[in-house]
């Protein structure tokens, strides 16, 4: 039974909405990050996917670029992490409330 | 000197103010009293020098403030004005000769004579803009003097009162925008002056919106049925002063913006909306009363007892004739001089037993003989006996409202019967009976100060009922012009017939010694 | 003739507020004696008015200055004297000068003597106005001060809690006719144009029948409240608690009469509608018998002689209602004189007895109290209509009319209750005057009224003797103006049988009452059968009406008007501000917690917001796509 | 027919791992199963025939990312149980769900995925990583080149970020300053 583009198209949903559980659900920030990673996946997986049934690059490269800026944004994030852990020891999501108001 | 009297008596007491602050604080009393003295004297002389023939404004002062948008310092007076405004000088002169030891009576005395500006400052304000400027001023005043010098729930009293009447005249400054934007439509040119807009003629259905959102500025401040629970708590925390200047002459912007405003701006929408008016008219005058008669506090008997008056006052506003409009402008002043005069009897009483509460008094006659028959007079003039001045105010209000519906008028009319029952009742707790309580066995009866202030009224009440003329007369002419203007703007045909065609009446005022 | 009509107005104005400056200040007996003499003035250029007018002179009309005069409508302060004015001044100034210069010598012991001439002499003016005024709004004027004179007058000692509570009762109830007067003024001023009489009376010859009886019963309403007919009758009897000469003078002689003067002033209007003429007559004849009925029982000197009045008022409506207004305007003024007296003897009775009102407290003063005896004797002589005396020829001459009109109900109920009103009254002169001295039980030692209030009482004795001599000038004076018709029975034998058999009937009544309470010996405290039967109850309570006005009016009022306070505008109107400002700080403070900083709530609004969005998105989507299809659908729906 | 099954099994694999690495408590499971999911991702972008993408997924992703994420971990000793938010999980389910419907909802149906065309027609025949350089390098080159800086400011950024006192290793350290440290960084933290 041929696979259509829709079938892609829900799986990428599925993960996207498992992505969001996690981003929801999480309070230890970098578990937190683990979930985003989980979106960024989904995502390229539905640019993947339609750009193979239109014949068309162009969702590929959007693909590649999404990638980059993810490996960039771990980066960075991480970084963050590193020193907000040796700030206040814990990176627990209930701590960073400096921003309220 | 004579052409900028209207400026004059709206900026004196407010420099006077300024000025005050200089004044020590021992002789600030006899201060307020001269500043309102001069001002009393003006508004006789604005009287003396006004021509009650003449039915249109008169004193008109004109200074542009922004020309681009219409916007000019237009005053002017006629006879619908003329008497609220010589009321307003009267009673703020009369509350400052009658003001008792309060903490800080200096800034009480300079609140006062803020007040007493943007009162005057409404009723001579012929323009939108300036009228709506001085509305908003006046809550201020109010606002400190029940606040500061009020009774224990003061601070709710009087935030509720200034949001209140705030929120209401926001929905009217909307209209005002509008209906100068209609005007800017149909001329071309920008202008809030209220005589410009007399000539401008609107589709009903525009009418009936404009007439809807001024409705609901003028209704708090009346206070009319639903929007009246403010006027309790305001009067039932305010010192005596506040509430008697609040009764007088506050409640008299709503009704008074009604004439000048919404009647002549929207005849039509006033025809399509009399009925539903009267409606909540006869509410407010039975509902209340009730009310008044089930209240523990005899502060608030009178205050729910002007309410009651109100209704009367609006009833008479929507006969939509001569009769009834020059009837209910009258009612206004005698409401004023009449709870004021009730407010101050009832502040003499609370100086001596600093309660309100009618369980309280008994038998106060055997002690304060001369207390009990000015109270008397009062109580007879608030009931609406002839020859006292409210009578002849309800007589022509209910009279005129005849003409439109007579069953209405029945209804209305149980307003005396209801306003005999509470005023008696409370009347009969106070002074009749033996002295139960023995702190009332020594009260003082009422002394020089407070006699100052209620022999005036008591003989303006007696006077004006018996005879009305000198200020019958200018009003008399002045609405003949606002309802002969409602009558030519009119467009449809329900509100023509509705709307009597003034010119047409030949007034008989040929008395019957010549008919014979 | 001006001057004296000013006087006749303004002379108890003038004493008024002469003896008002002395209220504070403790007895004086000037101030009495100054008063009376200004109402005597003014009874004297009454009579000089009602001279001139009875030797055919014009009525005298005066317009002092305009009161109201707004638009169309245009009120003069007018006064007219004209042929009924002029009799009800006569009437008014002539009681109450006998009244005053009594009250000087009842009212001696009382601290507010002062303040009682005032509040009287005030009722004197407001009576005049209302008389003599030649426009309805000076009647309202009239109208509405005599109430509250009344008022003043009932609550006199305002120590007594049933006294205040009485005068409140008296003007509440005088107040709700009043509105029905008020709107009877407001149907004639637009339907005429004018409020005067003769302006007034010329337009309702025009007018249609219909508008012209609402008019009659408006009018009436106000009448029926001043003048205590059925519904609204019982503020009269509670009103006895105000000092005698007030009974005496307002609620015998004057105020009530009020209402029969007003019926009888607009008797152009009432000739226009005769079956509004018929309610009222009909109506008079059932307060007639209905107040005689009461009266048999009731146990309180006073109350009998209210009970009396209205009966007897009654019978003036019912004169007037049959449209023969001059016998109602002879018989007021008759019946005016004799129970003027009757109050006024009661008034000594009751000093004598020490404020006891109860005859069979009494008994056997005609030894002691021997003029007052007489006088009492011969004005309950009157009030039952014996021969020689006034109530023979103004009550008979009611009775004739009834007869004449063939209204055979009316003349039967009307001849009833005048053996009633014979019984009922010498039931009260037999128990105080004769049997045995029961007073002595109670430890009172009575003693005659002052020389000078007898003497005062005199010119009324005499008129209750010799008034039916003015039968003849009155009907003459007044038949220009009141249309009278002569009442011819057709032959003179009907009206001999009638005559004769009327005197009987009464004369057995008073006989029956002298045999049966003229020898009483003991003191009744209810234990009695009768006293338990149902009529006497239903009688002494007089018919359960006062009980069932307090159950069923007062009482809900009261409980409403709490209601309305504490429900409705507490807890619904005032509730309903605070709720909507309360609705605006809740709001404010649910959306704070948005910026709480908690990261994980601010996500979870963020995939609200998404999912917002989204959803938006999807709605737009759908209606682009289907717009055509939805226009139909709504167009339906005729939006 | 064998491309469906592959999907299907792909498909049912990164679900089931993504699901482990949400709403496991263990953090080593949650990374493990991450990096499972990428491999089975990397797989499916093999069956679309991008393989250049699919190769650089493992190479980027699973290799640096996950690398990266594990240092992370060991860094913040997060290897314990982690306690996770008692919040109601009513109201984060059906969020989820709801959005993931609405998503469907829009690609499902017919309305927009009917006109969707082809910009950049492949070229039949080249191979895909041919095809991807030959786009990469004429149409994309601007942002080809700004991905470059911008990995470039990462690489900067992590460094600086996480550079400072690296020199400092708590393994050489012993108790007593460990503890000092430790209370410095309390007292830091209370101020």
């Amino acid at each position: 039974m041929e696979i259509g583009l829709n079938h892609y198209l829900i799986l990428s949903t599925i993960l996207f909405a498992i992505g969001l559980v996690g981003v929801m659900r999480r309070k230890n920030l970098l578990l937190l990050f683990f979930a985003t990673e989980i979106l960024l996946n989904s995502v390229n997986i539905a640019f993947a996917a339609i750009s193979h049934y239109y014949g068309d690059l162009t969702g590929q490269m959007f693909a590649f670029f999404v990638i980059a800026i993810a490996a960039s944004e771990v980066a960075v994030g991480l970084g963050l992490l590193i020193v907000w852990y040796k700030r206040h020891g814990t990176i627990d999501l209930e701590s960073m409330t400096s921003m309220r108001g | 000197m004579l052409d900028h009297i209207l400026s004059i008596l709206i900026f004196f007491p407010a420099l006077a103010g300024i000025l005050g602050f200089m004044i020590d604080k021992k002789s600030i009393r006899a201060y307020g009293i001269a500043v309102g003295f001069v001002e009393f004297a003006l508004s006789l002389w604005l009287w003396f020098a006004f021509d009650s023939n003449v039915s249109g404004m008169q004193f008109m002062e004109n200074l542009p403030l922004i020309p681009s948008f219409g916007i000019n310092y237009i005053l002017g007076v006629d006879g619908i004005s003329l008497f609220i405004i010589i009321l307003a000088a009267f009673f703020t002169m009369i509350g400052i000769a009658s003001l008792t030891k309060t903490k800080n009576e200096k800034n009480m005395i300079i609140t006062l004579l803020f007040l007493q500006m943007t009162m005057i400052g409404v009723f001579s304000a012929l323009d939108a803009i300036v009228f709506y400027v001085f509305w908003e001023l006046s809550l201020v005043p109010m606002l400190y003097i029940i606040g500061a010098w009020g009774g224990p729930l003061r601070i709710y009293a009087s935030i509720k009162f200034f949001l209140y009447t705030f929120a209401g005249s926001l929905v009217m400054l909307v209209g005002m925008l509008f209906m100068a934007y209609f005007f800017y439509q149909a001329t071309g040119t920008w202008s809030f002056a209220i005589l410009d807009w007399y000539r401008l003629i609107l589709p009903e259905s525009f009418q009936l919106w404009l007439f809807v959102a001024f409705f609901f500025g003028f209704a708090i401040k009346v206070p009319m049925f639903p929007f009246h629970t403010w006027l309790p708590y305001a009067h039932g925390q305010a010192p005596t002063i506040g509430s008697v200047i609040l009764a007088a002459i506050l409640l008299k912007m709503g009704t008074y913006a009604f004439i000048r405003f919404s009647l002549p701006l929207f005849p039509d929408a006033s025809v399509f909306f009399m009925v539903p008016i009267a409606v909540i008219a006869i509410i407010m005058i039975i509902y209340t009363a009730m009310v008044a008669y089930a209240q523990k506090d005899v502060k608030q008997v009178v205050a729910y007892s002007s309410v009651s008056h109100m209704g009367v006052i609006i009833l008479g506003t929507f006969a939509l004739n001569v009769e009834g409009i020059s009837g209910s402008v009258f009612l206004m002043i005698g409401h004023g001089v009449v709870s004021g005069a009730l407010f101050l009897l009832v502040g003499v009483i609370y100086d001596r037993r600093h309660t309100k509460l009618m369980s309280e008094f008994g038998g106060l006659a055997h002690v304060m003989p001369r207390y009990a028959t000015i109270f008397g007079i009062m109580l007879m003039a608030s009931v609406g006996m002839p020859l006292t001045i409210n009578f002849v105010g309800e007589f022509l209000s209910l009279l005129g409202f005849y003409e439109q519906s007579h069953i209405l008028t029945l209804l209305a009319g149980i307003a005396i019967i209801v306003g005999a029952i509470y005023m008696l009742s409370a009347y009969k707790k106070m002074f009749f009976g033996n002295i139960t309580k023995d702190e009332n066995r020594e009260l003082k009866d009422v002394n020089k100060r407070e006699l100052l202030a209620l022999i005036p009224l008591s003989i303006i009440t007696i006077w004006l009922g018996i005879y009305p003329k000198p200020i019958l007369e200018p009003i008399n002419n002045s609405v003949e012009a606002v309802v002969q203007l409602m009558h030519n703007k009119s467009t449809t045909v329900e509100a023509k017939e509705r709307i009597p065609n003034v010119s047409g009446i030949v007034i008989s005022k040929t008395s019957t010694r010549e008919a014979h | 003739m001006e001057k004296y009509l000013y006087i006749a107005l303004f002379a108890p104005l003038v004493s008024s507020l002469f003896s008002a400056l002395f209220t504070a200040t403790p007895k004086k007996q000037f101030v009495g004696i100054v008063a009376s003499f200004l109402i005597f003035s003014a009874f004297v250029s009454s009579y000089i008015l009602l001279g001139h007018i009875m030797d055919g002179g014009e009525p005298i009309h005066v317009e002092m200055m305009t009161w109201m005069a707004t638009g169309n409508l245009y009120i003069p302060f007018g006064f007219v004297v004209d042929q009924i004015s002029v009799t009800m001044m006569m009437v008014v100034t002539l009681v109450s000068t006998i009244v005053h210069i009594y009250s000087i010598g009842y009212m001696d012991h009382d601290k507010g003597f002062n303040r009682f001439f005032a509040w009287l002499s005030a009722f004197v003016f407001s009576m005049m106005i209302l008389v003599m005024s030649d426009n309805y709004a000076g009647l309202f004027i009239g109208w509405e001060g005599v109430g509250l004179c009344s008022w003043g007058l009932i609550g006199f000692w305002f120590h007594k809690d049933i006294a205040t509570w009485a005068a409140n009762e008296a003007f509440i109830m005088n107040r709700i006719a009043d509105l029905g007067m008020l709107i009877g003024l407001f149907l004639v001023y637009w339907n005429t144009g004018t409020l005067q009489y003769e302006g007034a009376f010329a337009a309702f010859a025009q007018l249609d029948t219909a508008t012209l009886t609402w008019i009659g019963i408006f009018l009436f309403i106000g009448a029926m409240g001043k003048s205590a007919q059925f519904p609204l009758h019982t503020w009269l009897a509670d009103a006895m608690e105000g000092p005698t000469p007030v009974s005496a003078l307002i609620h015998a002689a004057t105020m009530v009469t009020a209402g029969v003067y007003l019926v009888i002033r607009s008797n152009e209007l009432y000739s226009l509608i005769p079956h509004v003429g018929l309610f009222i007559a009909s109506l008079g004849a059932f307060v007639a018998l209905f107040a005689a009925s009461m009266a048999l029982v009731n146990r309180d000197m006073k109350r009998i002689i209210a009970y009396s009045t209205l009966s007897q008022l009654g019978y003036m409506f019912a004169a007037a209602g049959l449209g023969a207004y001059w016998v109602a305007l002879f018989h007021l003024m008759a019946h005016a004189f004799f129970k003027a007296l009757l109050f006024l003897g009661a008034g000594n009775v009751m000093h004598a007895m020490h404020d006891e009102l109860d005859p069979f407290k009494m008994g056997g003063l005609k030894k002691v109290m021997k003029w007052t005896w007489i006088m009492m004797t011969i004005a309950s002589l009157a009030l039952a209509g014996i021969f020689p005396f006034a109530g023979f020829f103004s009550k008979d001459t009611i009775l004739e009319a009834a007869f004449a009109e063939h209204h055979m109900v009316i003349y039967g109920v009307l001849l009833f209750t005048a053996g009633l009103t014979a019984f009922y009254s010498f039931r009260l002169v037999a128990l105080i005057f004769h049997g045995e001295e029961r007073y002595k039980i109670f430890g009172i030692h009575p003693h005659e009224a002052y020389r000078f209030m007898l003497i005062a009482m005199s010119p009324l004795l005499i008129l209750a003797m010799i008034a039916g001599v003015f039968q003849a000038p009155f009907f003459e004076m007044v038949e220009e103006i009141l249309g009278a018709a002569e009442y011819h029975i057709h032959s003179h034998v009907t009206l001999w049988i009638m005559l004769v058999g009327t005197q009987i009937f009464v004369g057995l009544a008073i006989l029956y009452a002298y045999k049966k309470y003229g020898t009483w010996s003991s003191v009744p405290d209810g234990s009695s059968k009768m006293e338990n039967s149902f009529i006497y109850k239903l009688l002494y309570n007089q018919y359960y009406i006062p009980y069932a006005y307090e159950e069923y009016i007062v009482k809900p009022y009261n409980e409403i008007s709490e209601i309305l306070w504490t429900k409705v505008d507490q807890k619904i109107v005032d509730a309903s501000v605070d709720g909507i400002a309360g609705f605006f700080y809740s709001a404010g403070e649910n959306t704070r917690d948005m910026q709480s900083g908690n990261l994980s709530t601010m996500l979870k609004w963020m995939v609200a917001g998404i999912i917002i969005l989204l959803s938006l998105a999807v709605v737009f989507g759908l209606a682009a796509r289907y717009s055509g299809e939805i226009m139909a659908i709504l167009s339906g729906l005729g939006v | 027919m064998f491309e469906a099954v592959a999907f299907y099994l792909f498909a049912f694999l990164t679900i089931a791992m993504f699901f482990i690495t949400v709403t496991t408590s263990q953090a080593l499971y949650a990374l493990s199963a991450l990096a499972a999911g990428m491999i089975f991702i990397s797989g499916f972008f093999f069956i679309l025939g991008a393989d250049f993408l699919g190769a650089v997924q493992i190479i980027v992703y699973t290799g640096a990312v996950m690398a990266l994420y594990a240092f992370g971990m060991m860094f913040f000793d997060t290897t314990r149980e982690v306690k996770e938010k008692k919040g109601n999980k009513f109201i984060v389910v059906g969020l989820a769900t709801l959005s993931a419907v609405l998503v469907v909802a829009i690609f499902a149906a017919p309305m927009l995925s009917s006109n969707v065309l082809a910009l950049y027609p492949a070229i039949e025949g080249a191979g895909n990583t041919q095809s991807v350089g030959l786009v990469l390098f004429t149409k994309y080159l601007i942002p080809f080149e700004v991905a470059a800086i911008m990995l470039l400011v990462a690489m900067v950024a992590g460094i600086v970020l996480a550079g400072k006192k690296m020199d400092l290793s708590l393994t050489l350290l012993n108790a007593e300053e460990i503890e000092q440290m430790d209370a410095e960084i309390n007292k830091k933290v209370l101020s």
